[in-house]
């Protein structure tokens, strides 16, 4: 499943970016530095898609309980970390040659780079404690309320700096332009996904061990419902 | 309600009984404030436009520190007198915790802003305006820091640790309080201040809620 | 001389075991570096104007957890594997633990320059002075750091006792460093540089001297 | 002796203030503002003699050992953080109605409060330190690396702030105003000196009394050596 998936993920990003690179016109305004938003806005889409999901699993372990959701919890995290500071060097990139600085102060940039060092909190807080059940809970905690400051943190960026440019939605952009966008969305989409899946086992078996002989002998799959 | 009370009587007294520990992160903050002006330059200007950011950093900066201490006090103080054994509910717990902190973080607030004002000039002409700002800010500070000390004090790592996890959290205070200082400082011709006063309570009323559900999930197990 | 290799081998390797430590402190770091721009505003003028200060402010602030950290990592592994046993003179333990802490703190400083670069636009055409003054600046912060941790490693409250002992001594070397990074920054048609690398070369030279020969006294008693 | 210090440091310090406030004239171009430097300077110069002293002291107890030395340390330390403070404050009152601000970033003041912070430091330290032995070292040991920093933080903050004023000095100073400056200087000396003794008797009781039953039944006279 997770191999699947990261093999969909290549070769939709292949072809969306091939689509991006070569077939779509070129912006009237910003020239060739446009083509970077066919990776930059997928990417923002689906950092926030994937802290989603850690927030979602999050919930779960705490209302249900299950290693499973924990092991995938930390998997979405990593991944959700791995894209905001992907879309952080983005944004440098773009503004560059768009405005003259690295940094623009955009509210999006901006809540993305308060968001990828509290993700790196949150994933200190698992590595800083042992006990995999005191873990588990304390970064779901975390992951929860770390989750609900997101909004707050973009409309205080908002406000704090004046100057803001619009979003960018497909009602906005013509036809020749969505299609890379698309393509590029679903194939980080199932890319990041099946890497998830792939690292959530990694996690799952680390857990397990921890746990201690109490549960060794147990199959991989049965893992996800063990505790 | 006799029972929060209680408890609240018994969080302020420990910090009574660490108030050494309290004056050196007094002494702490206006270090700070003093090695900021250094980054800026003497210019009198530059530091009384930036000084209510300088504030904000100050007593974040110096919040770490107090959230730690009272934390450490009381797994020591329980290791020797079980005052925590009382039985009480966990929400009553951390409520009676953070309002104990808003009130220390508070004061080594209001204690910065002399500190501020000689060294930065900053003075306001609406110093209760200030005042409860102040304590609306040391809210925002202390409901996600008391949560957060909880589970870190006993983490490896945990001096790092407590800062990673609130810095990127308290933003959206940091930005509001720093703004609102900045206009009582300098005048607000716009009337923005009630804006981020809103912002404030927004988020000190969403945390305030959070936490407290959230602590009886990290402390029960 | 073989024997000064040896202690800085192990000094070395035990900071390589603690990696993950010093990524949380660059994260640290780099949060402090995010945070103190909220401070100042988004105007990109100013926060080149003062990128110099905010870097060594953000430099200081990580010290004393990267310094705390590298006795905690001794006192740990020393009772795990008895390496401090080794019989060292106390001068030569002195500098290697301080050359450890040096090249961590100059590495810490390398690490967040491109940060600064990003967030500050604190770009500047010399990037190998701009290192130079960089492990210069982490000598003059490691030496008295280094003596000071040691002191207080096993004080109580050490985090508060740490920055309150370092920051106020180590005010030159901010000063002096704020002021030579913003000219590396900001250009210097005026060469005061050498005079600011000057002031820095001279307090490192007294208290790599002077920490070295109080060093012995205090781990003799 | 201590009493008799703090009599005759009363004395002058009363006769001089009288002097200052009274009989000298007004000041030319700065009116009875002036006049806090009759109090002022002779704070300053004392300040950084309580510092020098309590620097004799901890190099005396590291070299020579001795609970006396440790102790006079500790009240010599305590002595130069009130006037260091109190420096702060009257350099404030000072500036304020001088130069419009609370606060002027003189090299001198500024090199006073971060003298006051470091002795406050210090004086943390020894609070923090439980075993007698170990604080009378240690403490000894951040005096003297504190005491050489003075002159460097002087010169850095001098850099740092070009803008600067004349030091005052007896000889551009003309009579009537040396006379209240020369009985307050001796004033706080004596004040400050005989206070110190008496606190520094404390200290010893303090140190007698953690070091336990080998040293109880000495007189008070014979614990200075008694280390």
């Amino acid at each position: 499943m997770g191999f699947l998936l990261v093999a969909v993920g290549v070769v939709l990003l292949l072809s969306g970016s091939w689509y991006g690179l070569f077939v779509s016109p070129q912006e009237r305004y910003m020239g060739d530095v446009q083509r970077i938003m066919y990776v930059h806005v997928p990417t923002a889409w689906n950092a926030l898609l994937l802290f989603t999901f850690a927030m979602g699993c999050a919930l779960m372990s705490l209302w249900r309980g299950g290693w499973g959701w924990d092991a995938h919890h930390e998997a979405l995290l990593e991944g959700a970390a791995v894209l905001s500071a992907l879309l952080c060097v983005q944004g440098a990139i773009w503004a560059r040659p768009t405005w003259g600085v690295w940094w623009d102060w955009d509210p999006r940039l901006t809540t993305t780079a308060v968001m990828f060092l509290a993700l790196l909190g949150i994933l200190a807080l698992r590595s800083a404690v042992d006990d995999p059940e005191k873990r588990a809970t304390w970064s779901a905690v975390a992951t929860i309320i770390a989750f609900v400051d997101v909004p707050i943190v973009y409309f205080s960026v908002r406000w704090w700096n004046s100057l803001h440019q619009m979003q960018s939605s497909p009602e906005t952009v013509s036809a020749p332009f969505i299609v890379p966008l698309r393509l590029n969305a679903f194939g980080v989409l199932a890319l990041m996904g099946g890497l998830a899946l792939l690292r959530a086992r990694v996690a799952a078996r680390r857990t397990a061990r921890e746990l201690g002989p109490a549960l060794e002998p147990l199959p991989a799959g049965a893992l996800v419902e063990a505790r | 309600m006799n029972v929060f009370f209680a408890a609240l009587h018994k969080e302020l007294l420990l910090q009574w009984r660490t108030r050494a520990r309290v004056l050196s992160v007094v002494v702490f903050g206006a270090t700070a404030l003093l090695l900021m002006s250094f980054a800026i330059g003497p210019d009198a200007g530059s530091l009384r436009q930036y000084a209510g950011g300088f504030l904000w950093l100050a007593l974040l900066l110096s919040s770490t520190l107090t959230l730690e201490a009272s934390l450490e006090a009381e797994t020591e103080q329980q290791a020797l007198e079980g005052l925590l054994l009382l039985p009480v509910a966990p929400t009553i717990l951390f409520y009676s915790k953070a309002l104990a902190n808003t009130a220390q973080l508070a004061l080594l607030g209001t204690v910065l802003v002399p500190v501020a004002i000689v060294l930065y000039g900053a003075g306001t002409a609406r110093p209760l305006a200030l005042f409860g700002l102040i304590v609306l800010g040391a809210g925002g500070l202390a409901a996600p820091g008391t949560l957060y000390a909880t589970m870190t004090a006993r983490a490896r790592a945990k001096q790092t640790l407590l800062p990673l996890l609130l810095f990127p959290l308290v933003v959206p205070v940091l930005i509001a309080a720093t703004k609102a200082s900045s206009l009582l400082i300098l005048g607000d011709p716009m009337r923005q201040l009630s804006a981020w006063l809103t912002l404030l309570v927004a988020f000190c009323g969403i945390y305030w809620t959070l936490c407290g559900l959230m602590f009886g999930v990290i402390v029960e197990d």
